[in-house]
């Protein structure tokens, strides 16, 4: 290893320079996905309340992903900045304190920027299961807070929220037009700066602090201040989200700090998909839409299938699972079986399927080996095809 | 003031009951069991049914739910469970969850949304008074019951082949098959005895937690708080966290109302600052 | 001038085993100094004192004139003192020109910045690239680094220590569990080390010890026993029973 | 670009909103119940009892098809809310009804004034809901309105010390409120107040608590669901042997779950607006028919239901037909009718309910447990109100 080796080639630093950024550049299918969000507004517009739902929902996964995709912090009691932020921005509207949305979305953030920060300390130690309690015990301590102060109103919710035009010149409507629009736009530039965020040297340390915190303190990385960090940033993102809840509903209610609330986004994270950003966002559609359509077509009993998609996910892959699941219920509703013998039917396939899991996976993991060969023989043929012309 | 005591011990005693066997798939098998409390509510239910539908005695019908309970635990063991004790914490979290959910519809739809109540004996209704201290004789039961348990417990896992054939398993499970040690089974009867428990525990609760189809949600949060406080690499962590969070849960709501629900709350994040790893966990260096 | 790295009465005790009893060591600037010790003498222990994976019992620890005793791990990287594991230590899911180039950006003092991307920089991409390219790992440098083979992966460890451009660099066993053929690549590599870093080495192989160290110390159940050039050490008649001799058995 | 989408998204969405409702002859409503979690029983027995008022009377009313869209809230408001504006919105009901809890229907409040949809309370019991849209109306009961009745009864019975035990939210604070006042003011005292929380498991200490005052009477409002579990730890503890009265609104002795309670409930005296024994022919009638139907006993959340959608149908009536919902309100405003639970009537001032309330023992007829009713007190208006 002679002096000239430890000047390296330009093209080299060049290709280094341009895979580093790769990472960050934006890929045809993430355009889609914004282009379609964006076409929902003109399309959907019967749909805007459950779009604007899974728009605040999307956000509040997406704050759950950058601690548990990013730095691998569990939360189970991640509602207590939603909350939070919702019963923030609730008061602040109410006694007008501050009167524009935004700016007390804004303050909504930061205040629950600041409980993220004096509650991170908690989650500094411990294994995953300490903090899955931990946070999940500050989130019902702080409901038990809401439900004794007066100024929360209690277990009536706080009732009597009235919001000003945004920026002064967009009311709030009927239809839910001027809360969706304002929802996406706020998820949209908070998603911008979340991928900012994590693309940057700031998210490389998270992610090595991910990976191997001992290694990264190894190296000079205060993992617990870069921990602490990440971890105020998305109780804000969070407080935000419950903010924009209170601010589309007009109201604030306890179940902003459930814990179903927490437990949903946790779900919705895993089902996703952890530490691609997208996966809180599609979780968060995917788990919306099914919960909608289950509860409109079984309003008692949704919650059967519901459970049941996520078993067979568990059991068979995201995708097959689903699909198994989706098979039963159709085979359960086509029939008109009665609820009963649904049940029983289920949990009998259920067992069927458990015993004969090996043999399944063989097959399904067969149909994929192929998907993935069609694939390739699809993208070899078409990159062939233009040097041919 | 002894009385309070008395309920206190009583409330942390069947804490203990529902939980331990969670601690024991959690601690001994690395197996994050959310569906626990439906084995709980399938005990209660299972009760409810023997004694006021099929005329059977309470206290017969208590090793019945046991068994009952214990054998679905198994039948779901062998052939659900066993597929996903090699996932990540995430993904159990996930399948159980979604077990509780399919559980919570199918006891509504079955049993009724509206709480059930097991047709206690007379003979263990009331108080007796010993000494000036009101001592409910139901709340009696519970205590001699989970005692036994306990005692029963810990000399299985501590003292008998069984006991030493499970750590085995647990430690290593390659090891212990090299050593004819037929792991498959151990953790099928720990996983079936841990839900049977679950099922006891639902059985003797009914009465003082009521018992509705959402049962397993919400006395999740409690299961939880017991295991993680009291640590889980032994039974009596647990028991003495089930003793505490019970007293203190009790005393808390008597002294100052108020502030009653906090209680519990606060003792665990206390605890969890204080021994990240619960009360009474082995300083293990891994 | 003050030595590199010092230790006076170093004591650790783990309830109520000893692993390092009253340990004092002085390593002089620019030194090759080898820490050597039977099986379970503590040598891993003492790396772990000296970088702050744990805290003595008693005893202080001195870089560069300045007590570091109770700084937190990273703050000593910041200060020159870096090492690498025994066992690889890696980031698994970030690629070779990642995990440098994270390093280097952290020791300039650019790792909060959340704002840039990290291929804006130029000084640091060069720095990585040369780093990466001085342990010839620039091939792999796009791949993740759990596909790596396990040789390349070893290279990386020692890469990821040096690109902390260390004053003093604690070598823990850095051929462990490297296959005969792809040995000489590490060895090469720590020999090529800037004369300016001062190196510790913790080693179970002698000839390494020997072709590579300018000073020796015996460690012995946990207690400093022998110091000196290789030449003493070696002909030191009780570290041939006790150390030589295990090792024999050993073997 | 951009600003002709947005103007072909607008036209769209104009035209979407601007066509005119179709099937102008079906009226729509919107039922939001909880269906699930912790209040699931409440959605049950209102579901029930609207789809038997149907079946008994009909989906046509002045020549329109009635057509009920049911929803589970999950007893979440913002869900409650949401699941309303949705139904407006989208569905175009002309009436949303239930809301299980009272969070829930002060959530959806603000929508009836701005959309002018009634906006039928069948279940949620706080005095305040009513003021909170001029097109809201209500057909279950007030706590106030139980819980100054107990109060009257038990100053005549001679109860003059009381414990209050109530779940610690709106309801229960009310029913506090009203019998602490009554208590009060006819001369009685109030020894202890003890807030529960509303997710409670274990009531030993709240109960020892109150044991320890020894009052005459502990009054005691949870909401339907921990009755039994209560009364049960009540006996266990011994106070009704201590002589301790147990009193209360009637949703401590639902008649959902009473029949499992066992023999521990005999003897509690309850105020309350309807009870599945109580004997006119008309409540037989439609205890037969419910029990037939789903199997099991309808309680005073179910009547809540059914008078609900008696008064949608009368309304309807009156107006011919007409869904303007202004026209809707003033039609039920002062509307009487006979109830299973008895002679009911629609306050014109308020809104309210205006129903007798029934004082009543947990007794066993024919081997099952029930709230006979013994004395009553008639047209009773919601207290809640007139006290202002």
């Amino acid at each position: 290893m002679s002096a000239l080796a430890s000047l390296p080639p330009k093209p080299l630093v060049a290709t280094a320079a341009a895979s580093l950024a790769s990472r960050a550049r934006w890929k045809p299918a993430e355009i889609a996905f914004w282009l379609a969000t964006v076409a929902s507004i003109f399309l959907l517009p019967s749909k805007h309340l459950i779009l604007t739902e899974i728009a605040i929902l999307g956000l509040f996964a997406l704050s759950l992903d950058l601690i548990l995709g990013y730095a691998g912090i569990v939360s189970l009691g991640h509602a207590a900045f939603f909350g939070f932020g919702a019963y923030a921005a609730g008061i602040l509207a109410k006694y007008g304190i501050i009167k524009e949305p935004v700016l007390a979305l804004l303050a909504s953030g930061v205040l629950a920027a600041a409980l993220g920060f004096v509650t991170s300390f908690l989650v500094l130690r411990g294994s995953d299961l300490t903090r899955l309690m931990v946070t999940l015990g500050v989130a019902l301590v702080l409901r038990e807070i809401a439900n004794q102060l007066d100024i929360t109103g209690g277990a009536d919710g706080l009732q009597g929220v009235v919001m000003e035009p945004i920026l002064g010149h967009f009311p709030f409507d009927m239809f839910g037009r001027t809360a969706y629009i304002y929802s996406l736009v706020t998820l949209f530039v908070l998603f911008l700066i979340a991928r900012r965020i994590v693309n940057s040297p700031f998210g490389l340390s998270l992610r090595s602090i991910k990976g191997n915190p001992l290694r990264a303190a190894a190296i000079g990385i205060h993992v617990n201040g870069r921990l602490v960090t990440i971890y105020t940033i998305a109780a804000a993102y969070a407080g935000i989200a419950g903010a924009l809840l209170t601010q589309s509903t007009q109201f604030a209610s306890l179940s902003v700090l459930d814990f179903e609330r927490s437990a949903d986004v946790m779900l919705i994270v895993i089902i996703g998909g952890t530490g691609y950003l997208y996966g809180g966002l599609i979780g968060a559609v995917l788990f919306k839409l099914v919960q909608d359509y289950l509860a409109n077509v079984n309003p008692q009993y949704w919650q059967f299938w519901l459970g049941l998609i996520l078993v067979m996910m568990i059991m068979f892959g995201r995708v097959y699972g689903a699909i198994m699941a989706a098979l039963i219920f159709a085979i359960c509703t086509w029939t008109r079986l009665p609820f009963m013998q649904s049940i029983v039917f289920t949990l009998v396939v259920l067992a069927v399927l458990g015993i004969a899991r090996p043999q399944i996976l063989a097959v399904t993991s067969r149909i994929t080996e192929r998907a993935a060969a069609i694939q390739t023989r699809l993208r070899a043929r078409l990159a062939r095809k233009p040097a041919e012309r | 003031m002894l009385t309070i005591l008395f309920d206190g011990i009583a409330y942390g005693m069947l804490l203990f009951v529902v939980s331990c066997g969670l601690a024991v798939t959690l601690g001994l098998m690395n197996f994050v069991n959310l569906a626990h409390g439906a084995f709980a509510m399938a005990g209660g239910y299972i009760t409810v049914i023997l004694v006021n539908r099929l005329g059977l005695p309470f206290l017969a019908s208590l090793p019945l739910a046991f068994a009952f309970t214990a054998i679905i635990g198994a039948v779901f063991e062998r052939t659900l469970y066993v597929h996903v004790y090699t996932k990540s914490h995430l993904e159990q979290v996930l399948f159980t969850i979604g077990l509780v959910f399919m559980s919570v519809a199918a006891v509504d739809y079955v049993m009724g949304s509206q709480q059930q109540f097991v047709s206690i004996p007379s003979y263990l209704q009331g108080q007796i008074n010993f000494f000036g201290v009101g001592i409910g004789r139901y709340r009696l039961l519970i205590i001699l019951v989970c005692g036994l348990l306990t005692v029963a417990l810990q000399f299985a896992l501590a003292s008998t082949r069984f006991g030493a054939r499970l750590r085995a398993a647990v430690d290593d499970a390659r090891v212990a098959r090299g050593l004819g040690i037929n792991v498959n089974a151990v953790f099928a009867i720990t996983f079936a005895v841990g839900s049977g428990l679950a099922g006891l525990g639902g059985a003797l609760g009914a009465e003082i937690l009521g018992l509705d189809p959402h049962f397993p949600l919400k006395f999740l949060i409690y299961f939880l708080i017991v295991v993680t406080v009291g640590g889980t690499s032994s039974i009596t962590g647990p028991f003495i966290a089930s003793l505490v969070l019970g007293i203190g849960d009790v005393a808390g709501k008597y002294y100052v109302p108020q502030f009653g629900s906090f209680v519990i709350y606060t003792i665990m994040i206390v605890v969890l600052i204080w021994r990240p790893q619960g009360l009474f966990s082995r300083a293990v260096a891994k | 001038m003050a030595p590199a790295l010092q230790t006076q009465g170093l004591v650790k005790q783990f309830g109520g085993i000893i692993a390092t009893n009253d340990v004092t060591l002085t390593v002089e600037k620019g030194a090759r100094h080898a820490l050597i010790g039977p099986n379970g003498a503590g040598k891993t222990t003492v790396i772990n004192l000296l970088t702050g994976v744990l805290r003595p019992t008693a005893g202080r620890i001195v870089l560069e004139g300045r007590d570091i005793t109770d700084l937190e791990a990273y703050k000593r990287v910041g200060l020159g003192l870096a090492r690498t594991f025994q066992i690889n230590q890696l980031f698994a899911d970030l690629t070779p020109l990642e995990t440098i180039g994270l390093a280097v950006s952290e020791r300039m003092q650019l790792g909060r910045q959340w704002w840039r991307l990290p291929g804006s920089k130029p000084v640091v991409i060069e720095e990585s690239v040369d780093i990466l390219n001085r342990f010839g790992l620039t091939d792999a440098m796009n791949e993740r680094t759990a596909t790596l083979p396990y040789g390349k992966q070893r290279l990386l460890e020692i890469a990821l220590a040096i690109a902390c451009r260390p004053n003093v660099l604690l070598l823990d066993e850095p051929a462990a569990g490297v296959p005969e053929a792809e040995r000489h690549g590490i060895l090469d590599a720590v020999a090529a080390l800037p004369s300016d870093v001062t190196v510790l080495l913790i080693e179970h192989d002698m000839d390494i010890v020997f072709s590579f160290a300018d000073r020796i110390s015996v460690l012995v159940n946990g207690e400093l026993f022998v110091e000196g050039t290789p030449e003493e050490v070696a002909q030191d008649p009780r570290v041939k029973a006790v150390y030589l001799g295990e090792e024999a058995h050993d073997a | 670009m951009l600003r002709r989408d947005m103007m072909l998204g607008a036209a769209a969405l104009a035209a979407i909103f601007a066509s005119p409702a179709t099937a102008q002859d079906t009226v729509k409503i919107g039922l939001i119940v909880p269906m699930t979690g912790q209040q699931a029983s409440t959605g049950k027995q209102i579901d029930a009892a609207v789809k038997l008022y149907q079946q008994q009377h009909g989906t046509t009313v002045a020549g329109k098809k009635v057509e009920v869209i049911l929803k589970d809230d999950g007893a979440v408001p913002d869900n409650t809310k949401r699941i309303a504006q949705e139904l407006i919105v989208n569905d175009k009901v002309n009436f949303i009804a239930g809301f299980g809890v009272t969070p829930a229907a002060l959530a959806a409040a603000p929508l009836a004034t701005q959309a002018k949809v009634p906006l039928i309370v069948m279940a949620a019991g706080t005095s305040i809901i009513t003021e909170r849209s001029p097109y809201i109306a209500r057909t279950s009961f007030t706590l106030a309105q139980s819980s100054v009745i107990i109060a009257d009864w038990a100053l005549k019975n001679n109860i003059k010390k009381a414990v209050t035990m109530v779940s610690d939210y709106a309801p229960g604070a009310d029913a506090e409120k009203f019998f602490s006042d009554r208590i009060k003011a006819g001369g009685g005292e109030i020894v202890s107040a003890i807030r529960v929380p509303l997710a409670n498991p274990d009531f030993a200490p709240f109960l020892q608590r109150a044991a320890d005052a020894k009052p005459d009477a502990l009054f005691i409002f949870v909401p339907s669901g921990q009755g039994g579990t209560f009364v049960r730890q009540f006996t266990e503890r011994g106070l009704d042997k201590a002589g301790i009265k147990l009193i209360g609104p009637g949703d401590v002795t639902d008649d959902d779950l009473l029949p499992g309670m066992g023999d521990a409930v005999i003897g509690t005296v309850t105020a309350h607006m309807y009870s599945a024994s109580h004997p006119s022919k008309m409540n037989k009638d439609y205890v037969t028919a419910f029990e037939k139907a789903y199997n099991f006993r309808p309680n005073f959340m179910s009547v809540g239901g059914y008078d609900g959608m008696h008064l949608i149908y009368e309304a309807l009536k009156k107006t011919n037909g007409d869904t303007d919902g202004d026209k809707l309100i003033a039609a039920m405003k002062g509307m009487k009718w006979e109830s299973p639970r008895g002679p009911i009537s629609i306050d014109p001032d308020t809104r309210d309910i205006v129903q007798n309330i029934y004082i009543r023992k947990v007794e066993k007829v024919n081997g099952q447990l029930y709230n006979q009713e013994f004395a009553t007190f008639e047209a009773v208006k919601d207290p809640g109100k007139t006290a202002k």
